[in-house]
Parts: C-alpha cells; structure tokens; sequence
C-alpha cells in the first residue's frame, strides 16, 4: 500500500475539516460579507431580465433555473468562459485527457495487450487520474547548479504556450478564443515559442542528457518551421485570408484537403515533428538520450510538460481540421431544440416550470462542435497510429527529410493552389 | 581501422567541443553496463565498453561447487538462454568423467537448446525493439516467447532458469503428448515471427536507419575474432553446429543464415532467420527423435575428474560461440572453470563500429552485437 | 467586422494573452500544491546530482556543444523570413492582378535556387 | 638484490617442473595409434619448426595442446597465425598454480578462415612466474602480449590481467575490466583469495 500521508485517520481528518469549514464561515461572515457589501457599492452589477442582479439572490438563483441560466447565458458569452472552459483551456485539457487514454489503449490492442484495466474498474478509465495522483504527491527534484527560476518556469511556459495556441482554434462559428486577422500568423508565432521553452529548460539544467535533447528539439522544431509555414500557404492563396474562422468557413461545400492533399500531407509530417511524436521523437529519444530534454524533470513539472504536450497535440489536430478538412463544417445531425419547453414550459405533475434562458448553444453551434471533435478525434487518432508501427529516426535523416523533400512538395503544394486559383477552379467565379 | 572518422572531424579535435557522455549503467539504452562515449556534435568520436556492472565471479564461484552443485548457478549468465550456457559445461564434464549419453537424451537436448535458442533471441528481439523506439516490436516478441517459454516449462518445471541439463544426459524424460504440443506450438510461432517482419524487418524506416551503420567487414570480423550472428553478418559461414557438432546436430540438416553486408541491419536479421532455422531443426528432432529409452546415465555421487586434466568444449549458443574451459586436478570440484562467451567476445568489436557513427545509432549498433551485458560479465 | 484602428487590432490579440496568463495562473498552483505535498528530503546530495546514469557527472552540463547541422539554424533565420513574406502575397492572391504574379515566380525561384545552394553548403560539414 | 635472486630462482623452476607436468601428456604417448592423425600433424608443425622450445600437452580429437616457455610464446604464436592459418583467439584463461608458483595463461586458438581448421581449437599454454604479494603491474607477474599477433585477445588479456595479476608487456590498455575501479584486494581468481564463508 502506498503511503501519503503514514499517520493517517479518518475521525481525525474529518475534525478538521469540520474545522476548517467552521472557521471559513465564521471568517466569511465577520469580514467577506461586509467587504462585499462595501464593493458593491462602487460595482454596477448586471441587469439580467429586467431585475437587478444582487448577491441576496443568490439562493433564489438556486432554486430557480429559469433565473440561473440568463446568469449562465450572460458568463457564457463573456471571453473568461471562452478561455477557462469551452472553446479554450477546459476543452482542450478534456480532449487532451481523452487523447492519452486512448492512446494508452489503442496502442495495448495494437501490442496485443490490454493496456490500463484495473484503475476506475472499466478499462482503467481513471488510470490518468491515477497517474495526475501520483505525478503530483511526487518529490520534485532539482538538480544542482540548475538555473533555477528558469528551471521552474519552463513547464508553466510550456503548458501556457500551448494554451495560447489552443486560444486561436476556432471550434464552432463565433465560438473561439480569440478571433484574429491574422490568426494563422499568430499560429506560427506561437508555435515559435516552443523551441524556446524546450532549449531554456534544457539549458537551465545543468545537465549533459537535457542539453542533447534540447538541442535536438531546436533543431527538430526549427527546421520543420519552414515546411511548415510553406504548406499552409497553399490554403492561405485559394480561401485569400489569414483569419482562421473564415478558412473554416469558407470550406463549407468541400473540405481543402480534396484540392491541396500534397499540402495537407506535408503539414501532417511537419506536425508528428514538431509535436516530438514518434517517428520524430528524437528529444526525448530513450535509447540514446534518456529522455531528453525531460531528463531532468521530476514529479508535477513533468506532468505539466505532458499536459502541455497533449495540449499542443489536440491544437495541432485542430489546426488540421481547420485548415484541411473544414472545421466545424458538416451536415446537420443535431436535432433542433424543442421549441414547446420554452414556450409552454416542462409541465411536472401539477407545476408547469417555464426556463427562461434556453437554449443555452444553438443547434448551428452543437452541429458544428460535434464535426468538429469528429474530426480532430480522426486526425488525433491518426497521430497517434505511427506509434505502433515506425522506429524512431535519426537526426540527420530527420532533417535530410526536412529540408530536402519537405520544402520540395511544399513548394509543389504552391504551384498546385497557383494553378487551381488561375484555371478559375477556386477563388472568385470558381466552385466555390 | 575501418571506420574512419569522417572528413571534418579531423579539425574537430579540440578537447573542449568534445563531451564526455556516460551511457549506462543507468540508462535506458545500455544494459547493464556502461558506455563512455565520447561525442564531438552528433558523432561518436572515442567509445569505451565499461562491462562489470553485474560482474558475479561465477568462475570463482564454480572452483568451490562440485560438478553436479555447479549447474544451477553456471545457467546465470544467461537466464533465457540457460540450457546453451549449460550445455558446454555438460559436454566438458561428460567428457572428463567419459560418460556416455543416451541417444534420446542427446535429442532431447538439441530440442531444449533451440527452444531456450528462441526464447532468448525473442528477449533480444524485444529489446532491439525498443532500442530503436519500436514499441510494438518490444510488446511482440515480449509476448510471444510465452509459446516456447510454456514448452519449457512443460520440460523441465521452470520457467526459466531450467538447470535440467546435467552430465550423463538430461534431469527428467520429456512429458507425456509432448511431442504434439510442441509440434503445434512451433509451428505457431513460426507463423507468428514470419510476422514480424512486416511490422519490423521490412519497415522502410527500419532499414534506412540501420542499414550502412556499423559496417563490420568480413576481415575485422575474423581479426577481432567476433562470433555467433556478428560473424555470419559479416559473410562468415561459421556455425558450431555444422562446423563441429555436438550430440545430435551431425544427423539433422542445419542451414544457418549467413548474410554479407556486415551492418546492424544483416546483424539484427541473422537472429531472426535464425530462429527459423531453429523451428527447422526442433521439427526435425522431433520426427527423428527415438520414442522412447533411457535419458540420463547414473552418476555415482560426487564424481570426480581423472588427475590434472583440461577439456575445452564449446556449442553455438544464442549469441554465438559458447566455450567452456575446465581444468580438473582429480577433486570433486573443477580447479578451474573459464566460461569464453560470445558477448564478451563481441564486445570488442564495439569501439570500432561506434567510432565515427553518429549518436542516434549507438542503441542500434551497440544491441545489433548480440550482447547480453550479464554473461559478459559472468 | 474589420477593425481599422491599429489598437482595436492589437486589442484582438488580448485574448491569446489573457490564456497564457490563465494557463500560467491555472498551472503554476499545481507546482505549488505539488510542492507542498510532496516529500522533500535533502538526505544526500547525490540524489541532486543531474542525471549522469549512475555515475557522479564528470564536466558542466552546459559546455560549448556544437552539432554538425548548424547550417541548418542559419537557414531558418534567413528563410523563415522570407517564407512569411510569402503570405502578404498568397492571403492577397485574389485581388492581385495576375500579372503581379510575375515577380513572385522570380522571388520562388531565387529563394528555391539560394535554398538549394545552402543546403549544398551544409551537406559539406568540413565547415562545421 | 635479493629480488633478483628470487627471480632467478622462480625462473629455474619450470624446468624443474616440467618432467611433473609432461605425464598428461605422455599418456597419448604411450598409446600411439589413437592418436587422430590431422591434429598430430599440427602439432609435428610445430615440433617441427620449435623442436625442443615446446613441449606437445595433449593431442585429442580436435583439440591439440602446446606448452611454451613465456620467452617464446610470441613467436610461436606469431607462427601459429602465419604458418599455420590459425586467425583468432576464443578464450584466454588464467590457472593459478600456487604449488608450482606459477600462473598458466592458456590461449584458445582458433580458426575462421581456414575451413579444414573449423573444428580444431589450439591450446597454447604458457606460463608466469608467481608472486605470494601481487602488486599487479608493478611485479614479476608479467607476459609478453598476444595483441600484436592476435587482436582478440585485448579483452580477454584485460581481463586476465585483473583476476590474477598477469600483466601483459606490450599490451596498449592494461586497464580494469570487470571489477570496480576501487578494487584492492588481491586478484580474485588466484587461490589465495578466498570467497567469504568457504
């Protein structure tokens, strides 16, 4: 059995958090309430179906749904849920999750074993939680010499760079973080930082195994940049935007992946590298290098480089999606909401409830989220297959692969696009 | 040598840009040894084999055990491998103390010694999977060695560490219907790693990456006296089996690969052709096999040698050729007992493949040398 | 809507802003919990040794290390550049008149021939 | 003074000792005609070309014995590659004699290129002279080295040199191989070193 806390008993935890529950109320009503009260006084609170919103409601809103979900609507359209939870950091971190699981499973089945079983009895459904648990009670270590506030900053830098990422992802009309012009330069910024991250941890170590991977991941991510950049062009030429909604929108007869495959192949490539995925996982290579740039990293900052890395992973599949396969493009599945339960109200034996607030998403923003996922969840799952299948490569041949083929077919993808947009096949008078 | 450092390197001697890299013995990628490299960028430029790690001194050991008390511990080296490290010592002792083995016996040890053969080169296999970040190549073979390892298990009780080759023949007859289950289980794994080189051997990543690395030409091969799949890469038909066989390998028909290019591509590839080799030859045993008799001649107890004498016997084992040398001054103990095995014979071709190679190949050089870190250090 | 200010524009991007912040905000209190609950033991200082596979490190970590690809940096700053301008023309490629076509074929062929050469030079790792 | 004297002493003795040690070998002597007649035409080879600087250990199916003095066992080694065709060393191990005062370093010869030789094994045994308190490599316990005639033996005399003290004159890298860089026992594989509880 393992052991966090060795002196542990159960009446003696409850005590105290019977305690702690005591004091906190005790505290909240001798000094919170009143400070409220005071900032009340200079905040104008929101007006929500012609009545004043007041923290006195606060148990009717409890009580009564039709009051709570205006409140709920109102949050939904601020851009702290968009960032906190659904097109932003909750969403990702939930597919992110999602992703390691089946990751850990498909890989099993394609090894002809059974993968996590016991955790969360089915199909070790809780092994991550299990793993966060453990990742998080552990000791970190650092080592000597290390630089230490860059040490320590790195695998927050890491998760928010991917965060930042995921920021641009456009998940359903009007539904992403942050909807710029320029959204696909601002990709690319971004994906910039990540190099920097890798190579500040590695330095700041102090550690010969981390500075080879770190390195390693300089190059590898640097020199798969420009195909990168490359074969994103071709969709930038024929949809004539950089804004990452409107290419999403504008495949919204066919997806871009049927004109520009060579396009969309390139990127695929130069996405398994820049996300160190095998065959690319040179950084991390364990054979030769231990684990890279991840040598050094022990406990929760190790976890929090795996978060960040499922993170850029699921923004990476997503960016795909948008770009090639038409976001959140797709017929309509989901049914229409029923229109009588905001009218007449859901009728409970004798008490007629009328909600006032629904639908909380529109049928447009459903549809879209659902082809969307479908989507990333394909291209993800397509990710994550190589795994089972390639042996790792080596550095020279990693970037021979780069600079030579790469580039080459990015630039073929060029022409293709050029083409189609001159012919009259795209662009202003063409299918579209 | 034969791997030059390549043009450029030669400017590069300056002892500041070079690292000094300890693989091992805490390393993924190094066994139970160490490796100091040393690295000028992406290339190799110095490499020197630090084996000892797990150094047991069972040579030492074996001076203060009799004959019969040595069989347990002489199987350590190679735990997956045990009935070919046992079985030079077999040989040696039956010969010493002029036993003569029972025809049934002397199959029912080819047979043990190629299954324990497979099962090893499955281990390897793993492991080379893994080396070269193959993962489903390290689950495959891990996974499947439980076939033969089952039929040993069967033969013998354990399921690895077996000690059931003793001087005079083997510990126990084969179990009854064994000749069946073997049979289908045999077949089945052939079946199975004839699979393997869909996901592995012909994996165009796989041979871009191993081939041309490690060249180990048929001459140095000879000079630096390697052997086992290190030697027939390199183009040289050397198999103890064919060459000078033991017990019943002279009356079966022994094809053993021999492949010329001499890379970490031929040398990883010579283990799997021959594991099928091995199917071969157990399927032949056990058609040939008499059906029944005596296996195993009774010893008096604690037998001893005839005055000062010394017996060197060798078999091919997994990783090659595996020599025993004993030295009996008329005791019940041998006065001395050299076990010359192939890793450590391997080993010493390692600094020359690795001079000039790049990093990303060391894993995959250094494990296509068929080298098993415990029985070099023995 | 196009915003014309050059603020509101920059304004956009407050928001892939605000999520570093919250990432940074969300996740740096997992170190710290993590910190917090998790053992710390300075039993032996060998235990906060780096990583040397078992062995006391010989020589720094951060030494003058140089791998033989370096062309490869030195292309990237010079082509990175280079492949972004590309986009003012490509995301502006329908309004264009075709004739402004032209010279940006010229502009891909210099780059393809001056890509070319460069990796020439970098396959020759003499210089490196 | 007094060192070199010993030396002298020691070196005499295998001489002496020799007449003990040949009654192994002169059981096949005795029997003539059992003797398998390719192995007895390598070791008339060499008898032939060393006469009396060898002794012939044993002549058995496959295996042939030679003895050298540790004076000429470079040369009858380097004939051994050259003349006849023997191309690699599979084993060398060290036998501790602490009665004779004298270690036997036994050379296991083989051959890869030559296929008429595939089955043939050439135990070439030589010997050192014995010190009761090694200070390996600072001692009398030396031999000359093999590795200029046979490269595989660089290892294997490697690891001879620390499990008895053998130092190989010649040899480019006398360095620990299997024990831990910290070992100052006595060699371990000589007879005086005793496992603990034996």
């Amino acid at each position: 059995m393992s052991v966090i806390a060795p002196n542990f008993k159960l009446s003696e935890f409850i005590k105290s958090l019977i305690d702690d529950i005591v004091w906190t109320v005790l505290i909240m009503s001798l000094i919170g309430i009143p400070a409220i009260m005071m900032i009340l006084f200079y905040v104008p609170m929101p007006v929500i179906d012609g009545e004043l919103l007041t923290p006195f409601l606060a148990f009717t809103y409890l009580a009564d749904p039709s009051r709570t979900l205006p409140i709920v609507q109102a949050f939904m359209t601020t851009d702290m849920f968009k960032i906190m939870a659904f097109p932003g950091f909750g969403f990702a971190a939930l597919l992110a999750a999602g992703t390691i699981f089946v990751e850990r499973k498909m890989l099993a089945k394609l090894q002809l074993r059974v993968g996590p079983f016991y955790c969360g009895k089915v199909e070790g459904i809780l092994q991550l939680m299990g793993d966060g648990l453990k990742l998080i009670s552990k000791e970190i270590i650092i080592p000597a010499k290390a630089d230490k506030p860059i040490f320590w900053a790195a695998p927050v830098l890491f998760v928010a760079s991917a965060a930042a990422f995921v920021a641009l992802i456009p998940v359903a009309p009007g539904w992403v973080v942050a909807d710029v012009d320029m959204g696909l330069l601002a990709v690319f910024a971004v994906i910039g930082f990540f190099p920097i991250v890798t190579i500040l941890s590695a330095w700041s170590a102090n550690s010969k195994f981390p500075f080879i991977g770190g390195i390693r991941a300089l190059f590898q991510m640097v020199s798969f940049e420009i195909p990168l950049i490359l074969s994103l062009l071709g969709v930038v030429m024929v949809t004539g935007t950089l804004n990452l909604s409107e290419i999403a929108a504008s495949q919204s007869s066919f997806p871009w992946i049927l004109f520009l495959p060579v396009g969309a192949i390139v990127f695929f490539i130069t996405m398994l590298a820049e996300l160190e995925r095998i065959p690319f996982d040179l950084p991390e290579a364990e054979s030769e290098i231990v684990a890279g740039w991840l040598t050094e990293l022990s406990g929760m900052m190790y976890g929090l480089v795996q978060l960040g890395t499922y993170l850029k992973l699921y923004a990476f599949a997503a960016l795909f999606v948008v770009l090639f396969l038409g976001g959140w493009n797709g017929p309509m599945v989901v049914p229409p909401f029923p229109m009588e339960i905001v009218t007449e109200g859901i009728e409970l034996g004798p008490v007629t409830a009328k909600i006032a607030g629904l639908p909380l998403f529109d049928q447009e923003m459903l549809n879209g989220t659902f082809w969307f996922i479908l989507k990333t969840v394909g291209v993800i799952f397509f990710i994550l297959l190589p795994r089972g299948v390639f042996p790792r490569i080596r550095v020279d041949m990693l970037l021979n692969l780069g600079w030579h083929k790469l580039i080459g077919l990015a630039f073929v993808n060029i022409f293709i696009a050029l083409g189609l947009v001159y012919a009259g096949v795209l662009g202003p008078g063409g299918l579209q | 040598m034969t791997n030059e450092l390549p043009p450029g390197l030669a400017i590069q001697k300056v002892d500041e840009r070079i690292m000094t890299l300890n693989v091992g013995p805490q390393h993924p990628g190094s066994g139970h040894m160490r490796i100091i490299v040393q690295i000028d960028g992406d290339y190799i430029v110095a490499c020197d084999p630090d084996p000892g790690y797990v150094h047991r001194g069972e040579e030492k050991m074996a001076e203060y055990r009799n004959y019969i008390t040595n069989i347990p511990h002489l199987e350590r080296p190679v735990i997956h491998d045990s009935c070919n490290v046992l079985y030079p010592y077999v040989l040696g002792v039956e010969e010493l103390l002029g036993i003569e083995v029972p025809e049934r016996a002397k199959y029912v040890r080819v047979i043990c010694s190629e299954l324990n053969r497979c099962i090893y080169i499955m281990y390897w296999l793993a492991i080379y999977g893994i080396f070269l970040g193959h993962s489903t190549m390290f689950m495959w073979p891990a996974g499947d060695r439980e076939l033969l390892i089952d039929l040993m298990e069967k033969i013998s009780g354990a399921r690895v560490t077996h000690a059931h080759f003793v001087p005079g023949g083997v510990r126990n007859d084969l179990p009854p219907n064994f000749e069946e289950v073997c049979l289908r289980q045999v077949n089945y794994f052939e079946k199975r790693i004839k699979e393997y080189a869909a996901v592995f051997y012909d994996n165009p990543i796989l041979i871009s990456r191993t081939e041309n690395t490690g060249v180990l030409s048929r001459e140095d091969a000879i000079r630096l006296g390697t052997t086992g799949s290190v030697l027939r890469a390199s183009g040289v038909d050397y198999d103890l089996r064919i060459k000078e066989p033991y017990d019943v390998y002279e009356e079966l028909d022994v094809h053993s690969p021999v492949m010329k290019e001499g890379d970490s591509y031929a040398r990883s590839k010579i283990p799997w052709l021959d594991m099928l080799e091995s199917c071969n030859i157990i399927k032949q045993a056990l058609q040939k096999m008499p059906k029944s008799g005596s296996v195993r001649v009774k010893l008096k107890p604690n037998p001893k040698g005839k005055g000062l004498d010394s017996v060197y016997k060798r078999v091919e084992s997994g990783r090659g050729s595996l020599g025993c040398h004993i030295v009996s001054d008329g005791k019940v103990e041998p006065y001395r007992l050299k076990l010359s095995v192939g890793s450590f014979r391997n080993l010493i071709a390692l600094p020359y493949l690795l001079k000039g190679e790049k990093l990303g190949n060391m894993p995959s050089v250094y494990w296509s040398l068929n080298y098993w870190p415990v029985e070099a250090d023995r | 809507m196009k915003s014309k200010l050059v603020g509101e524009i920059a304004g956009n991007y407050s928001t892939v802003v605000l999520m570093f912040g919250f990432a940074i905000v969300a996740m740096a209190p997992a170190l710290l919990i993590s910190r917090m609950i998790s053992p710390r033991k300075k039993s032996n200082p060998v235990k906060f040794l780096p990583m040397e596979c078992g062995q006391v490190p010989s020589g720094e970590g951060r030494t003058h290390f140089m791998m033989q690809y370096y062309p490869y940096i030195l292309m990237f700053v010079i082509f990175d550049v280079v492949a972004i301008f590309l986009y003012a023309w490509g995301s502006a490629l329908l309004e264009l008149p075709k004739s402004a076509t032209l010279p940006i074929l010229g502009f891909l062929a210099i780059m393809f021939g001056a890509m070319s050469f460069a990796l020439y030079q970098s396959g020759r790792r003499r210089i490196w | 003074m007094s060192t070199d004297t010993k030396q002298v002493v020691t070196e005499e003795k295998p001489v002496e000792e020799k007449p003990v040690e040949e009654k192994p070998a002169a059981k096949p002597a005795a029997k003539p005609v059992e003797l398998p007649a390719f192995e007895k035409s390598i070791s008339d080879k060499v008898v032939e070309k060393f006469g009396d600087k060898i002794q012939v250990e044993f002549v058995k199916e496959n295996r042939v014995g030679i003895k050298v003095n540790r004076e000429n066992v470079h040369d009858v080694a380097e004939f051994i590659r050259d003349g006849l065709n023997y191309d690699h060393v599979e084993s060398v191990s060290g036998v501790d004699y602490p009665q004779d005062k004298e270690i036997e370093v036994v050379y296991h010869i083989g051959s890869y290129s030559d296929s008429s030789l595939a089955k043939q094994i050439l135990v070439l045994a030589t010997r050192a002279q014995r010190e009761e308190n090694p200070i390996p490599g600072k001692d009398a316990t030396k031999l000359p080295t093999l590795r200029d005639i046979f490269y595989s033996v660089e290892f294997h005399e490697r690891e001879v040199f620390e499990m008895f003290g053998v130092y190989f004159t010649g040899h480019p890298d006398n360095r620990r191989l299997l024990l831990p860089e910290d070992w100052a026992d006595l060699p371990p594989l000589r007879k005086d070193f005793a496992i603990k509880g034996r």
